[in-house]
């Protein structure tokens, strides 16, 4: 499996990231991806993210290699931007390539559900009068990666 | 020692992201719990942030998710945060 | 729900149809893509794509609407490339924006699955030595379209 | 009169993508099976590709996926294809 993952302030380009796909194999016959976005809640104008270096990666590379072997991916992206993103920025980005459909779109669920629940990331709210707070964790992410069935990444 | 490193709230409202303390008992091995206990002590800020009132806390040890008893040794590195939000 | 339906030869970027998302609205927080690419299989060179001019985008948009209401997607973009193309090349593209990324990613898994089951496309596969074969249509796909649960948009 | 579509390997083993028949009957309403028996009359070709051997084929009457028994009226298009094999 072609493993990337990278977590970084600048934005990330799509195409980029899948031309670099290009050498997965020629098995390959769909990508799943999920890009998450700043949603603009209650006149939010910004969030900044911040995380747990060293610890971040090597969760996502467990979460990675799970899904790589539950969905026989040939390749799975991972791109996860930290520092402050205005409302409307990308903030994640996961590609999983894989023989066929099903797997490639599982996968993409599998890896963003449990990225949310178990990478290092912190996000805080900014608004435009200068007030801040920090996100709560949503038990709906804890449910979301409970219905894989699986004890997840960090229990293994 | 432990290094111990605090993420997002905790650090905003300790005022640090990082700081090494002497391991609590003999020095050969402590838990996650004895090193908050020996926190708290510390003084107004640590005890609000490690409080009951205090929101939910998660620790890593050595950067892997740990539990309240999970062992702790000289030259571990013990992180604290709240449950993660990425994504 | 903002909609866009292309077929077309040309690629397509998916850095430049995710930017077309931007007006889509402040409440989205997730975009599902999948993108379909020639497999290599048993020494295929190219696969050469035809449809039915109308009918195509007219079930396609029937599709996304479906996806649209049951979803409650704020925009879907599908582009689905007709006549030759090479092993590695990309096919198609369903992009769904969404509030969150649970309806996100489903979206994108019922748009494709009901595309590769009603949307009038054909495809011929050619070989490095001249020979050239109409691909038969996979059970697989009737039951990946059918676990939806619904007769599907050709029924609506 | 009714505009006939073939598409994928019917067309190519017709020779053609489309032709324009008269309705069988009294010219007010007929079916798609109906229009299908003229046209396996016309010959080989015709009666291969609409024979039992031939693999399975689809129809749409004016670009709506029909069954055999869906009527099909003057001015109507009518197109026979195989199972679609798009995405």
């Amino acid at each position: 499996m072609r493993v990337d993952i990278r977590v970084q302030e600048e934005t990330f380009s799509l195409d980029a990231e899948l031309a670099r796909l290009a050498d997965a194999g020629l098995e390959m016959g769909g990508i799943g991806a999920f890009v998450g976005v700043v949603r603009g809640d209650a006149g939010l104008a910004a969030l900044v993210l911040e995380h747990y270096p060293g610890m971040t990666e090597s969760m996502i590379a467990r979460i990675v290699d799970q899904a790589g072997s539950r969905f026989g991916l040939l390749a799975c992206t991972v791109v996860h931007r930290v520092g402050r993103l205005p409302v409307g920025a990308p903030i994640v980005l996961v590609l999983c390539a894989a023989a066929h459909r099903g797997a490639a779109l599982d996968a993409t669920g599998f890896v963003i559900d449990w990225l949310k629940t178990q990478a290092p990331f912190w996000k805080r709210e900014e608004y435009p009068d200068g007030q801040a707070r920090w996100v709560a964790a949503r038990p709906s992410d804890e449910e979301a990666a409970a219905r894989w069935g699986t004890a997840g990444p960090a229990e293994s | 020692m432990v290094e111990i490193l605090y993420f997002a709230w905790l650090r905003d409202r300790l005022g640090r992201s990082r700081e090494t303390v002497a391991l609590p008992g003999d020095g050969g091995s402590s838990s996650v719990r004895a090193i908050m206990d020996g926190l708290r002590r510390r003084g107004a800020a640590y005890e609000a942030v490690f409080g009951e009132e205090a929101g939910p806390i998660r620790c890593a040890v050595n950067q892997e998710f740990a539990a309240l008893d999970s062992p702790v040794r000289a030259g571990d590195e013990l992180a604290f945060f709240p449950p993660v939000t990425g994504g």
